[in-house]
């Protein structure tokens, strides 16, 4: 107000209200909701795929997943009293994540008790976002797989259309023997698997936007899917009528789902680019060596398990040389 | 040695909000009637009081003297009486002895240095001691004593002398400004800093972001054979570290010093201030100064007498448009935040900022959710994430173990964190109780 | 043949982990995991005696106890071989080198009641006659590889431990309480191998 | 102390799984029903008197330099006998699920912890209640934790189904992970419950936890 | 403090004695509790026996013979009889066909080689995929406890072996089936079907191709 | 049976042997009296003796380097038992607590406002902690967390010690960056709750419950030097502790004299003159 009438006293700082604490006094202004409600959007296309492919029993999956992962995380924060912390919007991505890992037809107290695995197992008994050792959607999905193994493995056929009066069965392709599957179903989503591996297309824009919007490193999902394309290709060539071509292997099951948006979870991959190099490369060599010769069908899951397992240990390996660090044993330099 | 400066890896693009000041002539501040002369404005030790209560003293007057190598004299800002040796609110929050000077307004020199004109024939320890006299620090930031970084021991080479013109810290224009306005001194506080170390030539680094001061200096720099070097707009440019990198390519190890890989750092505005004591006899008790921020009235370029209070200097400025919500003593990437208007102007600051609310606000730290961000824009390649972790449970041994020590605390890790994770003050702790450990062990 | 040894050290390594899904040795497990350091060396003084252990056990197995039908003297044998095993190492360490007894001589104690030792010797001799692991040779290779095994989950673990130091475990599940609930997703992990054997 | 007191601190203050943190392996390993958890816990309550029985009636006489051996040679043939007993009388079933964890109760912290830590120093009768005491809190321990983890898989308590819609198991809960997870959750409650104690009491409680470094129960070296 | 006087002959003989005691004891109990184990042992035979093949009153155990099937695996059968009379035959395999291994199964045969009842009695099969296939487990419930009489529950039904009841093994193999109105196989755990399927089939043509050897029982 | 016996037998014999020369040739003297004592020691750990833990402190007292009166925890009965356990003669030693020196909570004193790590040590590099009072509490509880027993409590931005629950292991008193933990003799009540060394003017211009040397108390306790004046500040004299009613008699008029146990049991909340 006194501006405007130009009076000549001048208006100084009131000392009592200037904040102090330690440089740097400015911020980037990026912040957890903005990183994790832009994974959510690359997510995006993925779902809609799913509920093109597997109708409203799709919706309704992600839903609950959602819903009960949100509400169980507030449920413990209220319990150990602690803030809420919902809307850092980590607890959705678990969630969508969680019903991208299920099957559409998946019982629905199945996905309440997923959303506990991932919540309480994987996340908050470690103290909550930042400090879990494993991916929680993994934890959950794993869980449920070695829990219940006929429910995770039962895939629902895509039919393209929202209404769906009646579910079939249908096996996933790597179920199947090599050669019944069609390379364009697999592109565009028209095959049985869990919600999230149907359409390879909707997965690679969503690892896109990751990739433009620099949240997840590059080296990861190119390790992934570089090393199950090289394994695997080297077995087909070797036995090509029980394995299938490394193209089929690439864009089935979980493993662009896992490349793009599981295995590049910051919290539980390596902080490094050499480090998530790495990375990449055991969960690729592990989950082919799954695929091709263990029990359960997909391996994606139980190797990025084991790659999270493995990062303190890279973590520890790959620390950068500070700079100027020179090696000890080269002395003093002339 | 190749002319391209080289990008060190790291580092980040804050918005420099420089046009704020960058276009504002200095300004020579009117003088006040009281000065408030902080004791301690240099690193190392503090010097020593020649001067009691109720004193008269001419402007240049020796108002304390060097207590050791590591330590410079003050001066008097202008002359009148000693009216108190007391407490006044210091830079770092907590009150520091400082002699309180009542201005009689004649402003009338004492006994000044005499000039030396002919520096050229003049023997370089003579310089180096009129540096020293002169009470010149490090004019950037630090406030390392000017005339230790020109004695290198026995046994260490120089071979180049690197002025720092980068500025790269958002927001400040001083050195901007004194570049282009005072070109012909800082050339020529370059020569003779080369001279003092024996050296034939300098170079002046300066952010590519200065095009009219790097113009401005080229015009002048062949008199006197100095070299200007336009370097990548990327903080912290001018961290000495990553400066010396730029220029010459060599890093310098962990723990070591710019005189390990033969090079002497030196701030322009510490140049400028060379020239005047060496050809003007002026000893060090007025710096330029910027005023600025989105509060501030009429951001400027300001010649202040040290010990200037802020509460004038913001007068000079016209106040503030609204309560800002931090005051800066430095720049906002390094700057130390003050909670009293008490504060004096000291040798070392470069930059009087207010940073409005809606720049920066309350915020709380989260849990590391291990983007690496600050693995990506560490200028030293550490890991400041995890160090933080460590720091937070007290495991100060395996900070170390991290290279902590190397962390120059230029804050871009804080800067990019997601979570505003206070990484910063945790490697200050850090380096602190580190350091205290080994003074144990001894 | 090979495919026998392979189907041996992937098993023991992987598929059937000493003590994630065989839960042998499970008190060193969670005992001395808390450093990664303590954790290697007390890996290298397990792989070192239970490979040791499986050898002589496996040899005293054929050449004595089965001929003379004293196949029921087998646990009490085996437990004072080992113990005998485990101080006769101490002893040549010490004189050996003294470097590694620095390393490894404050975990042999642990060693003789790690039921991982007794364990892998004892499944040894219950092996079926034909297959190759009742031979001295594939016994040791089982002792070794199961030895890896539970090196490769105690490194894992400790350095999974040493991160949980930073986390905020909420009070009631500190200590051993969220170190069993991470051992458990460590072993959900494993599970994934199954079958590859 | 009173003779009740050495009886009943196995049961529950020192509880041998739950507050002692001993004897890991078979408490992992074999509970994956009640009733294995009881036989695991009988036959290793059975070892566990009879080896105190003999330590503490020999005590006098042993070397101390050969102390440990020799409490490892009696528990071993203890072991010995109990294994070839439940292999003659004891269900096949039963038998075949404890499968290697019978010889290993020679090298349970347990049994050699009691006969360290106790049996070495105290009289028979004393023993005799301390190996029983100790040996059903084991037992207890085993047991809650079988119930809980058949109880949660299927909804049955020893193998009797106690929620008849229950259909489909939950598989995790009986697999290697579900062992770990469970009893993670066990040793938290134990945690709870004895910290809201000391808090009544004012005392501080730290959470239980396993450190080899700090525990000198099975420093066998004897140095 | 003084170092104990260490006796090393005192320490041989004592842990020696002890040792030997020990040993002493534990080959008594050892020959006291053979004959009991050998019968304990037996008795899972036994019960896996009365559960494929129709009421006997001998030990089948003690009637046995091992015929090669024409894959090569050893059968063992087992010949029940009643008063003296042959009223079955059961046959035991162990087929390496499995997805994690070893699959044992036994089945009971009606006297013209047709199969009776399948069991699996060990494998090692994926918890919940292949197991669907193996086990037949039902569990007696608290409600049956309550009302009294749970033992009499039989033998709990399993769709994919229950498949293989009455009928006789021909000149190859069952295809597997996996939809349909009957089936013996299922998604998701294929490898284990056919495992089971391949070893009924081997118990089965073996006691057809051999029934004359059966019928004479063991000698 | 001839054959188990025999071999097991000779198998025992040859252990026996193995760690009979074992035992020889490295024998390693054990003072079964360090067991003893560590029996007798609190095992808490603490670290307020000066040595790494109990079981170290135990191995110094039998070794004569240590004596039990070091460990700050035990109480007079506990040394006496150590001491008759060992058989030597135990000091008698007074109890020490540890004292906050300082009564400026949240709303007495003037505070910045700060951001950052809440943790005194890490505050204090930052505007000196942002209190207005350069000497003051901060109350970020750096000392609380060293408390391995729970002693210390944060109430409104001020540390408080619990003297019932404090043992004297003086874990806190490092920590402080400010330096205001004092080890006091437990039987004293009486303290001054303010160490600012500056005027009394400058003090209560940042906190109403600052000691500005007004000297009633020293008065009121009859000027037999129970209190002992130091510039600008007042402390009790501790070797000639003052009587519990002296809080009462001298009505200081800024409560900054206080006694121990109502200022732990927040008699003093809400005084403000």
């Amino acid at each position: 107000m006194s501006d405007t009438e130009n009076t000549p006293t001048i208006q100084m700082p009131d000392p009592a209200k200037l904040i102090v604490s330690n440089s740097p006094h400015i911020h980037s202004g990026q912040n957890i909701p903005k990183i994790m409600f832009t994974v959510v959007a690359a997510l995006m296309p993925a779902c809609i795929a799913a509920v093109l492919f597997f109708g409203l029993a799709a919706i309704e999956v992600l839903l609950l997943c959602t819903v009960s992962c949100v509400v169980i995380e507030e449920g413990w924060n209220k319990l150990v009293k602690r803030h809420p912390t919902w809307k850092d919007g980590s607890a959705i991505i678990t969630g969508i994540l969680l019903g991208m890992n299920l099957n559409a037809g998946t019982p629905w107290w199945v996905c309440i008790l997923g959303g506990f695995l991932a919540i309480i197992l994987g996340k908050q008994l470690y103290g909550g976002l930042g400090y879990n050792p494993f991916n929680p959607v993994l934890v959950a999905r794993v869980g449920l797989l070695i829990g219940f193994p006929e429910i995770m493995t039962t895939w629902d056929k895509p039919e393209l259309g929202l209404m769906k009066i009646d579910a079939m069965t249908a096996a996933t392709p790597l179920g199947l023997a090599p050669g019944e599957t069609f390379f364009s179903d697999v592109l565009l989503g028209n095959i049985g698997g869990c919600l999230g591996e149907t359409s390879a297309i909707a997965l690679l824009i969503g690892g896109v936007i990751l990739l433009a919007f620099k949240l997840i490193k590059w080296e990861v999902p190119l390790a992934f899917l570089g090393s199950v394309f090289v394994i695997t290709g080297i077995a087909h060539v070797v036995s090509p009528e029980t394995v299938h071509s490394p193209f089929i292997h690439i864009f089935t099951g979980g493993l662009l789902l896992g490349a793009f948006f599981m295995a590049t979870d910051m919290v539980t991959s390596p902080m490094t680019r050499k480090g998530a190099l790495i990375f990449g490369l055991g969960c690729g060599v592990i989950t082919s060596v799954i695929r091709l010769w263990g029990s359960y069908p997909e391996g994606v899951s139980f190797a990025i398990l084991f790659m999270n397992a493995l990062t303190p240990l890279i973590d520890r390996a790959t620390i950068k040389k500070p700079f100027g660090y020179i090696a000890p044993a080269k002395g003093e330099a002339a | 040695m190749s002319d391209k400066p080289r990008k060190f890896k790291g580092g980040v693009h804050p918005n420099d909000s420089k046009a704020l000041s960058a276009t504002k002539p200095i300004q020579e501040a009117p003088l006040l009637e009281s000065y408030k002369v902080i004791m301690h404005q240099n690193i190392g030790g503090p010097p020593e009081l020649v001067v009691k209560k109720g004193d008269t003293v001419k402007k240049g007057d020796l108002l304390a003297k060097a207590s050791g190598f590591v330590s410079v004299p003050l001066h008097a800002p202008t002359s009148g009486t000693i009216k108190a040796i007391d407490k006044c609110a210091g830079p770092t929050g907590i009150h520091v002895p400082a002699i309180e000077i009542t201005a009689d307004g004649e402003d009338e020199w004492g006994e000044a240095f005499a000039p030396i004109a002919d520096w050229k024939n003049t023997d370089p320890a003579t310089l180096k001691q009129r540096v020293w006299d002169a009470g010149i620090v490090g004019m950037g930031g630090a406030g390392f004593p000017c005339h230790v970084k020109l004695s290198p021991p026995e046994g260490k080479t120089i071979d180049t002398l690197i002025l720092n013109g980068a500025e790269c810290e958002p927001y400040l224009t001083a050195d901007h400004r004194i570049m282009l306005e005072q070109a012909e001194e800082v050339v020529l506080g370059a020569a003779i800093l080369a001279r003092i170390l024996g050296l034939k030539t300098a170079i002046i680094g300066i952010e590519n972001n200065k095009p009219d001061a790097i113009a401005k200096l080229n015009e002048v720099a062949g008199k006197y054979n100095v070299r200007v070097q336009g370097l990548p707009v990327n903080y912290p440019q001018g961290a000495e570290k990553q400066l010396i990198y730029a220029i010459t390519g060599r890093e310098v190890s962990p723990g070591k010093l710019p005189m390990d890989v033969h090079c002497v750092v030196q701030n322009v505005a510490s140049a400028a201030a060379v020239a005047g004591a060496v050809i003007k006899g002026r000893p060090s008790i007025e710096r330029i100064t910027t005023v600025t921020g989105k509060p501030v009235v009429q951001p400027g370029n300001w010649k202040f007498r040290i010990g200037t209070p802020i509460s004038k200097a913001l007068e000079l400025v016209g106040g503030v448009s609204e309560q800002p919500a931090k005051l800066l003593l430095g720049g906002p990437m390094m700057g130390i935040a003050q909670n009293s208007l008490d504060v004096t102007v000291m040798k070392n600051t470069s930059g009087i900022l207010l940073i409005s609310a809606d720049e920066v606000s309350f915020y709380t730290s989260e849990p590391c959710i291990r983007c690496g961000r600050c693995v990506e824009c560490c200028p030293m390649s550490i890991l400041p994430a995890t160090i933080s972790q460590a720091v937070e449970n007290k495991r100060f041994d395996w900070a170390e173990e991290l290279n902590v020590m190397n962390c120059i605390e230029c804050g871009s890790c804080s800067y990019v964190c997601p979570s505003h994770r206070p990484l910063n003050q945790h490697f200050k702790r850090a380096k602190i109780e580190i350091q205290a450990q080994l003074r144990k062990k001894k | 043949m090979l495919s026998e040894f392979l189907v041996i050290t992937v098993g023991a390594i992987l598929v059937n982990n000493f003590v994630l899904s065989k839960f042998l040795g499970i008190c060193p497990f969670l005992g001395v995991s808390k450093k990664l350091d303590t954790a290697l060396g007390m890996s290298g003084a397990v792989v070192f005696v239970m490979t040791l252990a499986s050898l002589v056990s496996s040899l005293i197995n054929t050449f004595l106890l089965i001929p003379m039908k004293l196949e029921f003297l087998q646990t009490l044998v085996f437990i004072v071989v080992i113990a005998s095993l485990v101080q006769l190492v101490e002893i040549m360490l010490q004189k050996l080198s003294a470097k590694l007894y620095e390393s490894l001589g404050i975990f042999l104690p642990l060693i003789t009641t790690n039921c991982a030792v007794l364990g892998c010797v004892v499944l040894n001799a219950k092996s079926a006659p034909e297959s190759i692991q009742s031979t001295w040779y594939g016994a040791t290779i089982y002792g070794f590889c199961s030895a890896l095994g539970f090196a490769l989950a105690l490194i894992l673990f400790s350095s999974l431990r040493e991160k949980l130091d930073l986390a905020n475990v909420p009070k009631v599940f500190e200590g051993t309480a969220i170190s069993l609930i991470t051992a458990g997703i460590l072993a959900m992990a494993f599970m994934g191998f199954s079958g590859l054997v | 102390m009173s003779v009740m007191k050495e009886f009943t601190k196995g049961l529950w203050k020192e509880n041998p799984v739950l507050v002692l943190l001993l004897g890991m392996c078979p408490t992992l390993a074999v509970t994956s029903s009640a009733t294995n958890g009881l036989g695991m816990g009988v036959a290793t309550m059975c070892v566990l008197m009879c080896s105190n029985i003999v330590i503490s009636a020999i005590r006098g006489i042993v070397p101390k330099k050969i102390r440990i051996p020799v409490y490892i040679v009696v528990i071993a043939s203890f072991v010995t006998v109990v294994d070839l007993l439940m292999q003659a009388y004891a269900p096949t079933a039963l038998y075949e699920a404890l499968g290697i964890f019978i010889p290993l109760i020679v090298v349970n912290c347990i049994v050699l912890g009691r006969a360290e830590a106790f049996a070495s120093k105290n009289g028979v009768g004393k023993s005799i209640l301390d190996g029983l005491g100790m040996g059903l809190g084991f037992t207890l321990a085993l047991v809650a934790l079988g119930a809980t983890r058949e109880f949660l898989a299927s909804g049955s308590l020893f193998q009797v189904k106690m929620i008849p819609g229950w259909t489909v198991d939950f598989m995790l809960m009986t697999s290697a992970p579900g062992a770990f997870i469970v009893l993670g959750f066990f040793l938290a409650g134990m945690n709870a419950m004895n910290m809201r104690k000391a808090k009544k009491e004012g005392k501080s409680y730290k959470a239980a936890s396993l450190d080899c470094n700090s525990c000198n129960i099975c420093d066998m070296g004897d140095k | 403090m003084a170092s104990q006087e260490i006796n090393i002959p005192k320490l041989g003989i004592f842990l020696g004695a002890l040792a030997a005691i020990a040993a002493g004891l534990l080959s008594f109990v050892s020959t006291s509790t053979a004959g009991a184990i050998k019968l304990n042992l037996q008795a899972k035979t036994n019960a896996a026996l009365e559960q494929v093949l129709p009421a006997f009153d001998n030990v089948p155990g003690d009637d046995a013979l091992e015929i090669a099937s024409a894959e090569g695996w050893p059968v063992n059968f087992y010949i029940a009889r009643k008063g003296g009379e042959i009223v079955g035959y059961a046959g035991e395999v162990i087929t390496p066909e499995g997805f994690n291994g070893n699959v044992t199964v036994m089945a009971g045969l009606n006297l013209d080689g047709s199969v009776r009842t399948v069991i699996v009695t060990a494998n090692t099969e994926t918890p919940g995929l292949g197991t669907a296939i193996t086990d037949r487990k039902v569990q007696k419930t608290i409600a049956d406890i309550i009302k009294g009489g749970a033992e009499a529950i039989g033998l709990a039904p399993n769709t994919y072996l229950n498949w293989y009841a009455g009928k006789t093994a021909g000149a190859a193999r069952w295809p597997i089936v996996k939809e349909g109105e009957s089936i013996n196989g299922k998604t998701g755990a294929t490898i284990t079907s056919r495992a089971v399927g391949g070893a009924v089939y081997a118990i089965g043509k073996t006691a057809v191709d051999n029934i004359a050897q059966l019928s004479k029982g063991a000698e | 049976m001839i054959a188990a016996i025999v071999s097991v037998g000779v198998l025992g014999a040859l252990l026996g042997v193995i760690i009979g020369v074992v035992a020889k040739a490295f024998a390693v003297e054990v003072d079964e009296r360090i067991e003893g004592v560590g029996d007798l020691l609190p095992g808490a750990n603490c670290g307020g003796c000066g040595y790494a833990g109990c079981a170290d402190f135990a191995k110094a007292v039998v070794g004569e380097t240590a004596t039990p009166d070091q460990c700050p925890v035990c109480s007079a009965e506990d040394i006496s038992n150590i001491a008759g356990y060992l058989g030597i003669v135990a000091e008698e030693k007074e109890k020490m607590v540890a004292v906050v020196r300082c009564s400026g909570n949240a709303s007495n004193t003037v505070r910045s406002l700060y951001n950052g790590v809440r943790d005194c040590r890490s505050a204090v590099l930052v505007a000196g902690g942002a209190k207005g009072c350069d000497y003051g509490c901060l109350g970020f509880g750096s000392c609380a967390d060293a408390c391995p027993f729970g002693a210390i409590e944060i109430r409104d931005a001020l540390a408080i010690v619990h003297p019932e629950l404090c043992v004297g292991c003086e874990n806190c008193v490092a920590v402080c960056p400010k330096n205001l933990i004092v080890m006091v003799p437990a039987s004293v009540d009486v303290h001054v709750y303010c160490n600012s060394p500056e005027k009394g003017a400058a003090k209560r211009k940042v906190c109403k419950t600052a000691c500005i040397a007004c000297r009633k108390c020293v008065k009121a306790s009859g000027e037999e030097d129970h209190m002992l004046v130091d510039g600008f500040l007042v402390k009790t004299n501790y070797d000639n502790p003052p009587p519990t009613d002296l809080v009462e008699a001298s009505a200081c008029p800024t409560t900054a004299l206080r006694l121990a146990s109502k200022h732990a049991a927040g008699g003093y909340e809400g005084v403000s003159k």
